[in-house]
């Protein structure tokens, strides 16, 4: 952290490298309650750092897209899953297809990657929190290998919704936040993406008695 | 046209008419003689012709008109070579109406006829002669042509008197590619003649005959006019042979007539000589095989494509 | 303005309205006079736009230009056409007990909402809200895919779902990179996402960043697209959803996402000089084509058949917006034209025909034109249209794009030939004995709707032997603003 | 619509797509289409060829249509090339609609008037193709023409062997006009002006003008079927009825010579003398092998087809000569081989539809199309038999019908080669030559075979006696063509005379002025280097013959006693004892071995019923077109395993290509 920038973008540094932890977190993870926890976390993270984003910028709408977030990413969210979850009995742990520890040095490679992506970026940018930028496509690469590598269906899902975290915090930091009509649109998406979801793994569940993933493999061409 | 030029061609047509039983005759007597045997007359051709003229002609139940006909076709069409062919003078007004490629094409004209007929009565021998005479004839017929081809190119035309013309009357110069062409031709004749070693003129063994098993069903004047086209079609190829290799004294043009009478002793002499030798490559070969045939059909095809290369690549 | 508002909100509305009167008789009735009235409503508009040109709406929010212009009255078109095909065809199924009311009304309900989605993607002037429609069209159609509720239909939903949903976050992330480089310009309130706006100040663009930008935005779209590899979904989501939903994928979502990629794509080139984008669309676009038609010749379900078709049809548009010049892209948007109205035609006569035999698979039916010469004969015909025989429209755009990839881009050829003729080879090889030869099939007392599988047909004759003038006009514009 | 010989071909090609669209509005009528239709369908061919004639004098005369794409409405024109192909079609399409009229008959696979439509689209896109002026309006046509031929060809659906036969035809149809598309591509240069007008323009710069005669051999060489894309020619002929086997192996093809030359001689503004080896050598070898495939034939369609595949390689092997000439400005002899190729052209298509039309009639009559089940049908079916024959004679190239006058032509022109400066080119020359001969020959040999076998001997099956003759109409059709034959091969000079605006305008010079010498005569350059007058040779042979006739009814006697065969005195005669179509071709599959992909089956001594087959495959099948199905089946295998249905494997797609895209771009 060099010295000479404001204190709220230090806080925004700090939250970008607590999303990436969590990100990391995220993959090495087994237990799908603990997954959906950490999830709520980077939601918090997410919130706070748009919140202070806007505190630090004056841009006022942020808050309202904190609020967004915190409402929907912290509590709405994480609630549904817990109730799925509760609904679907399904609390066991999960194997992921690849081993973990190949997995997080996959992770650290795409990291590096793409903290080398966003450098030349991050320098045009007039906002003080562009260096952020690479963290955020950083944490949207991890969430893409989590879902390669979970076997299950509600893993993969939140590994798509921590994705979604992920580009949220990208237009935050890197922009000052959408357009909130766009936000609205984004967040209404996820909501009713999530709702038909949940609808789904019911379906799912009726149709194959379980939510593996290895029973949606019928529709292929190499045989 | 004047009726000069006139007369020579219908000269000329009369002479190969009439000349041709002859050849036929004296290349089986010296064939006899060659195998020590006693000759028939030499005028047996003639009186076998005229026997058959007057005999009924019998013709099977199922032939169709083609049958009737096709002798008639036949033998129009080697009348009409032999109108082509100089034989005593170049002086021949119909070779305008067709050249060496048209001549080609009447022997094919007739070749086919012969063979439609020899099908047309639907006997076990008539097909197989067809099929063998076309047989022979895919390949003999494109050697021909390129032995023609060969003079064509030396003399710069495809008419025959002109080729005749510049062959005959040119200064001298000796062509290497005419040899080829010559051997080629000789085989080509042999073939086409129903000769040994592709055929047997004398033979009705069933596995050997070609010509023959085409004509089975032929009688009286049918038949007639088959061995008479068979030996205008052999005098025919003869004086192509006399026109294309020995062409010297072959008269020029239809006003000397002199030169053109004086022609008739030295075309005597080749024919005589031409119908020994043939009778000699008779009497000293064996028949072939039939599918040998293809073999030295080919090798005279490629002789006279090589006759051709020959020509184009030494030049004159 | 008021045609805007008619053409969303008739969809809207009507979505709405069939969610809560559930599925009465004249459910599907309502369903097809909501697509009509939308269709009038987008008559009206085009009439506007003929006499008054493009538009700019509500803030600059919508807008109206040659480009979308078409796409919208073909989307309300074929929106038209595919309901009332599917009121006798959701009958019938309901009849054969494969669906619930409930699931009708899903149904008719999802159908307007997609419609209305669609139409919203294509209105937009805003490219955040591009996104959220997009978005939007895979939430409405991915319960539609599933409304068998069969595993091999879950199957399909759930891959559509997660690539598509995973895809189109990509396209998520392009955005706000645009939006990123873009606000420098023109500053966080002033519109930063408008399209418009945009393509004024686009040669001001920060190269680097829009080039990051198009490789996500291409990713999430394309995925959308169905561009090789990202098409997995493609084919199962055609194959296993009801067959009106094939239609309307294959024939309105394919093109409304290739609608979004070369919309960024125009930005991107008047930002970017390196011909990279080009590049990257050709390369995609010959991938999915040749890829495409080697994948037709091992089909046996026939609805898969006709999305390798879609697959292979997008890769050949993608390819020719990539070479770009008039004449290429001219044949880009009416080759979008064309395989719309074609490729629902098809599906149009192989639903009735999987109807009619009972199946999905090409072995088990066959003589088409036997047990009814309408199905048969309007599959013949779909077909040999969509493999680029005249004197169909599908043929004049792939003449004008394959005469003009020789000059441009020779290299590219002798794929695409390989691909035409390959894919050629193989739908034809399947269909021609579906069509002829002796039948397996059974007369069914039902009469097939075929009056949208000819009409769609007569207009695609139409456009491969005489374009409506205002129509070539809108596509030479679009053409030189797509560049 | 400017009057004159354009207007009527205009209108000539509107009136068939008029019966067409009327016998599909009465498709069930059979006597309506065929009696009144079709018959009318014929006037419109006549005339069509009464204005190819006029145009053919005529200046060109073009047209714009606004039809077609915005910028590029139909540009339709009427030059001398187009004049005397749609001649050809006039003539020939009017023989065989009034051979249709009596031909199609109910109980046929397809309702009649649909036949009706998809024939008669086919001719009038076939006159569009010969119009086209520009490369949209011709490619069109062009497909129109493959896709309503291929609906003829699968008129008899049901039948899984046909409708192969019609997916192989329309396939390679598609792909070679693919080519065409490519070559067009080629030819507008990068203007993006796709009218012929601008293509003659433009001027093509390094390889371009290569790229674009080798894309049209290839496309239009599918269509003609050159070597190796000929393997639908034998397949799909045999599939469709007869009239639609002659009219698309007699005009069909033909409209692919059309193209090439348009391309080649029009198109391209100047030509490189490699090209003509490449066609000439291409045609040579399809000339052989279709000739040789056809002898040993036993279906007398297939026979056809694959001698039709020769002819075709005949007159490509003509076009190759004659860009030689050209490119190296000997335009008379150009003239001269053009000539042969048109004139080929013409008589191809005469005697060609002459026999199909033929087989037509014998198929109605005996349901049988193998050779080994006909036989002696000339005391059946007189008519057809003896105008057969005439198709016969002409096809084998005996003089004085046509078929001799073209290849005389083509013979004569390469005589006449000078010394090029390619000492490889002159050495080929007279090879090309002696082949020639070669296939010349080997077309007697078929026809002798399918005539004999066909027509004459005696019945094979007891059930040829029930043939009958053809009827009315059929006949009026068979007389135009044997007419036809007759007439080309008789006045050559004035033929040749007529096509010298053809000639002028591809080669820039005419062959006409020298190869007439007078109205008799046809003589290429002077009488002294050759001449030949079919009028002649033919009078004299029928005077010998004549005279021969009444001098030995005259001093002999004319009496004729009718027995039985004699046949060497054999007892037992049966007609199985006849050769049949594989007996007949034996020597030449013996001699011809390498050419076919032999396949025998020999029965065992002790076998009690044995059974002896023999079957000539094509090498090529094995060669070139199973390979490119396997290679293909594998890619097909190859990409069906990137799909293998787990969903993470196709996220690690779209990640992988991110990740790649991404690094591409930095």
């Amino acid at each position: 952290m060099a010295a000479g920038i404001p204190f709220y973008a230090q806080l925004i540094n700090l939250f970008a490298a607590v999303l990436l932890l969590i990100s990391f977190a995220m993959l090495a993870q087994r237990r799908v309650l603990s997954l959906i926890d950490l999830f709520a976390a980077q939601g918090l993270a997410l919130a706070l750092s748009t919140a202070v984003v806007g505190w630090g910028t004056g841009q006022s709408h942020l808050y309202w897209s904190a609020g967004v977030t915190l409402t929907l990413k912290v509590f709405l969210l994480p609630f549904l899953l817990y109730r799925l979850i509760r609904r679907l009995d399904v609390k066991w742990d999960v194997e992921p297809l690849i081993n973990i520890p190949t997995t997080m040095l996959v992770g650290i490679v795409l990291v590096v990657f793409a903290f080398n992506l966003a450098a030349p970026i991050s320098n045009l940018s007039s906002t003080v929190t562009r260096s952020t930028l690479g963290i955020a496509i950083a944490s949207v690469m991890l969430s893409f290998l989590m879902m390669i590598t979970r076997r299950k269906a509600i893993p993969q899902v939140i590994g798509f919704l921590a994705m979604e975290n992920g580009l949220f915090f990208a237009a935050t930091s890197a922009t000052y936040g959408m357009p909130m009509v766009v936000e609205l649109g984004i967040a209404l998406d996820v909501l009713v993406g999530m709702l038909i979801l949940g609808v789904f793994f019911f379906q799912i569940r009726e149709q194959f008695d379980s939510l593996d993933l290895k029973h949606l493999e019928q529709l292929r061409e190499d045989e | 046209m004047t009726a000069s030029a006139f007369l020579s061609q219908l000269l000329q047509l009369g002479v190969a008419l009439l000349l041709a039983p002859l050849l036929a005759g004296w290349v089986s007597q010296c064939r006899a003689w060659l195998q020590n045997k006693s000759a028939p007359s030499l005028l047996l051709p003639y009186r076998t012709i005229h026997k058959l003229f007057i005999k009924d002609a019998v013709v099977a139940h199922n032939a169709s008109p083609i049958f009737r006909v096709a002798p008639y076709i036949v033998f129009g069409a080697m009348c009409c070579a032999a109108a082509i062919v100089p034989s005593l003078s170049t002086g021949l007004p119909f070779a305008q109406a067709a050249d060496t490629i048209a001549l080609v094409g009447l022997f094919a004209l007739a070749r086919v006829f012969i063979a439609l007929a020899a099908m047309d009565i639907g006997t076990a021998f008539g097909s197989l002669g067809a099929r063998r005479e076309m047989f022979v004839g895919f390949l003999a017929e494109p050697a021909l042509l390129m032995v023609l081809f060969t003079a064509s190119l030396i003399s710069g035309s495809t008419s025959l008197p002109t080729i005749v013309d510049s062959l005959a009357h040119r200064d001298l110069a000796i062509y290497p590619s005419l040899a080829f062409a010559g051997v080629a031709f000789t085989m080509v004749s042999l073939a086409e003649n129903a000769r040994i070693p592709v055929d047997n003129p004398a033979t009705h063994l069933e596995l050997t005959m070609i010509h023959e098993a085409m004509i089975l069903e032929y009688s009286a004047r049918h038949l007639a006019l088959i061995e008479w086209a068979s030996a205008l079609k052999l005098f025919n190829y003869s004086c192509i042979g006399i026109a294309i290799f020995v062409p010297f004294g072959i008269a020029a043009g239809s006003d000397d007539w002199a030169a053109i009478l004086g022609a008739a002793p030295a075309l005597a002499a080749k024919l005589a000589i031409g119908g020994f030798v043939l009778a000699l490559i008779e009497t000293l070969s064996a028949k072939m095989r039939i599918f040998r045939a293809p073999e030295f059909l080919g090798t005279a095809f490629l002789l006279a494509v090589l006759a051709m290369l020959v020509h184009l690549l030494l030049g004159t | 303005m008021i045609e805007i508002l008619l053409v969303l909100g008739i969809p809207l509305a009507g979505g709405i309205v069939l969610a809560l009167i559930g599925e009465r008789g004249h459910a599907p009735t309502v369903n097809v006079a909501t697509s009509l009235l939308t269709f009038l409503a987008s008559l009206a508009l085009t009439a506007r736009v003929i006499r008054d040109g493009p538009l700019l709406v509500l803030d600059q929010q919508f807008f109206v230009d040659p480009f979308n212009v078409f796409l919208v009255a073909l989307t309300a078109f074929v929106g038209f056409t595919t309901s009332i095909f599917s009121r006798p065809y959701m009958r019938i199924e309901h009849e054969h007990g494969k669906l619930t009311p409930a699931r009708l009304r899903l149904y008719h309900s999802m159908y307007q909402l997609f419609n209305f989605t669609m139409l919203v993607a294509l209105l937009t002037n805003n490219m955040g809200i591009l996104w959220v429609a997009m978005e939007a069209a895979t939430l409405t159609t991915v319960l539609l895919v599933s409304l068998y509720r069969t595993p091999a239909s879950l199957e399909a939903a759930w891959k559509y779902f997660i690539l598509c949903g995973v895809g189109i976050a990509q396209a998520l992330f392009g955005t706000i990179l645009l939006y990123f480089a873009a606000e420098k310009l023109l500053g966080a309130e002033g519109g930063a996402l408008l399209w418009t706006e945009l393509n004024a100040v686009k040669g001001g663009l920060e190269p680097t960043v829009l080039s990051l930008a198009f490789v996500f935005l291409l990713v999430g779209y394309g995925t959308k697209v169905g561009l090789v590899p990202l098409h997995n979904w493609l084919p199962d989501a055609h194959a296993e959803g009801p067959t009106p939903v094939s239609a309307v994928l294959s024939g309105l979502l394919l093109n409304v996402a290739l609608y979004a990629v070369v919309r960024c794509k125009v930005l991107v080139e008047g930002a970017v000089h390196n011909g990279m984008a080009k590049m990257l669309m050709m390369g995609f676009g010959l991938l999915s084509v040749v890829v495409a038609a080697f994948l037709l010749s091992r089909q046996k379900d026939i609805k898969r058949l006709f999305a390798y078709s879609s697959i292979e049809h997008m890769g050949i548009i993608t390819f020719a917006f990539g070479m770009g010049g008039p004449i290429a892209s001219y044949a880009g948007l009416l080759h979008m034209t064309v395989h719309s109205l074609t490729k629902s035609a098809i599906f149009f006569a192989v639903g009735h025909a999987a109807q009619k035999t009972g199946t999905q698979l090409i072995d088990s039916i066959r003589g088409l034109v036997t047990i009814s010469p309408s199905i048969g004969w309007g599959l013949a015909i779909g077909t040999l249209a969509i493999l680029g025989m005249p004197p169909f429209g599908v043929f004049a755009s792939e003449f004008l794009i394959l005469t003009t990839a020789m000059r441009e881009q020779p290299w590219a050829t002798p794929f695409l030939l390989l691909a035409l003729g390959i894919a050629f080879a193989a739908v034809f090889s399947k269909v021609q004995p579906m069509v002829f030869g002796e039948t397996t099939a059974r007369r069914l007392p039902h009469r097939p709707a075929m009056f949208p599988v000819f009409v769609h047909l007569a207009l695609v004759l139409m456009l491969g032997l005489w374009t409506p003038p205002f129509l070539a006009d809108w596509y030479r514009q679009a053409a030189r603003l797509i560049g | 619509m400017s009057p004159g010989p354009l207007a009527l071909v205009l209108a000539a090609l509107l009136a068939w797509l008029a019966i067409g669209t009327l016998g599909l509005a009465r498709a069930r009528e059979l006597v309506f289409v065929s009696r009144v239709l079709f018959p009318v369908g014929a006037l419109a061919g006549l005339v069509l060829a009464a204005a190819g004639v006029i145009a053919l004098g005529a200046p060109a005369q073009a047209l714009v249509v606004p039809l077609g794409l915005p910028d590029l409405p139909f540009h339709l024109r009427l030059d001398a090339l187009s004049a005397f192909f749609l001649i050809l079609l006039g003539a020939v399409g009017a023989a065989i609609s009034v051979f249709s009229a009596g031909y199609f008959r109910s109980s046929e696979g397809t309702a009649p008037g649909l036949v009706c439509f998809h024939y008669h689209v086919f001719l009038a896109s076939m006159a569009l193709v010969l119009l086209a002026d520009d490369a949209y309006v011709f490619m069109v046509a062009w497909e129109s023409m493959a896709l309503s031929s291929y609906f003829l060809v699968t008129t008899e659906h049901r039948i899984a062997e046909i409708r192969r036969a019609g997916f192989l035809y329309l396939l390679i149809a598609h792909v070679g006009a693919i080519g065409i598309l490519l070559c067009f591509g080629v030819l507008q240069g990068g203007s993006g002006d796709y009218s012929f007008d601008a293509m003659r323009a433009a001027k093509l710069a390094g390889h371009w003008p290569s790229v674009a005669f080798l894309l049209a051999l290839f496309g239009f060489g599918a269509k003609a079927g050159i070597l190796p894309l000929h393997v639908w020619l034998p397949e799909a002929h045999p599939a469709a009825p007869s009239p639609a086997s002659a009219l698309m192996s007699a005009v069909m093809l033909k409209t692919a010579i059309y193209g090439l030359l348009r391309v080649s001689f029009d198109l391209l503004d100047a030509q490189l003398w490699w090209w003509g080896v490449i066609a000439l050598s291409l045609g040579l070898a399809t000339a052989l092998f279709g000739v040789v495939f056809a002898a040993v034939q036993t279906d007398m369609k297939r026979l056809l087809a694959y001698s039709s595949i020769e002819n075709i390689g005949i007159i490509v092997c003509g076009i190759g000569l004659t860009v030689i000439f050209k490119s190296h400005g000997k335009t008379l002899l150009a003239a001269i081989t053009m000539t042969a190729v048109l004139y080929h052209a013409l008589n191809h298509a005469f005697f060609k539809s002459l026999l199909f039309l033929a087989t037509g009639s014998v198929l109605h009559a005996t349901r049988e199309r193998s050779l080994g089940k006909l036989g002696g049908l000339i005391h059946r079916m007189p008519w057809v038999a003896w105008l057969a024959l005439v198709g016969t004679l002409a096809i084998s190239g005996l003089p004085p019908l046509n078929g001799f006058v073209s290849e005389w032509l083509l013979l004569q022109a390469f005589l006449f080669t000078p010394s090029l400066p390619q000492s490889f080119v002159n050495m080929l020359v007279p090879v090309a030559a002696a082949a020639l001969a070669l296939a010349a020959a080997l077309a007697a040999y078929v026809m002798v075979k399918f005539y004999g076998i066909v027509f004459l001997g005696q019945p094979r099956e007891p059930g040829l006696a029930q043939a009958h003759d053809a009827g009315r109409l059929e006949r009026v059709g068979l007389v135009f063509l044997a007419a036809g034959c007759v007439l080309l091969g008789l006045f050559p000079v004035q033929v040749i005379a007529l096509l010298d605006p053809v000639n002028e305008m591809l080669v820039g010079s005419t062959a006409g002025r020298g190869v007439a010498q007078n109205w008799l005569l046809l003589a290429p350059i002077n009488a002294d280097r050759a001449s030949y007058s079919p009028l002649i040779v033919f009078l004299v042979v029928g005077a010998i013959v004549l005279l021969t006739t009444l001098l030995v009814r005259r001093f002999y006697h004319g009496r004729v006693r009718r027995a039985d065969p004699w046949d060497c005195g054999f007892p037992l005669q049966t007609p199985r004892m006849q050769d049949t179509a594989e007996g007949f071709g034996q020597p030449i599959r013996q001699v011809f071995e390498p050419f076919f992909r032999l396949q025998r089956q020999l029965p065992s001594p002790f076998d009690a019923a044995p059974k002896y087959s023999a079957r000539a495959d094509d090498h090529w099948w094995h060669w070139l077109y199973l390979p490119i199905a396997r290679a293909a089946e594998a890619c097909g295998r190859f990409f069906g395993l990137i799909q293998q249905g787990r969903i993470s494997v196709y996220l690690t797609y779209s990640f992988v290509t991110l990740l790649v895209l991404l690094l591409f771009v930095q």
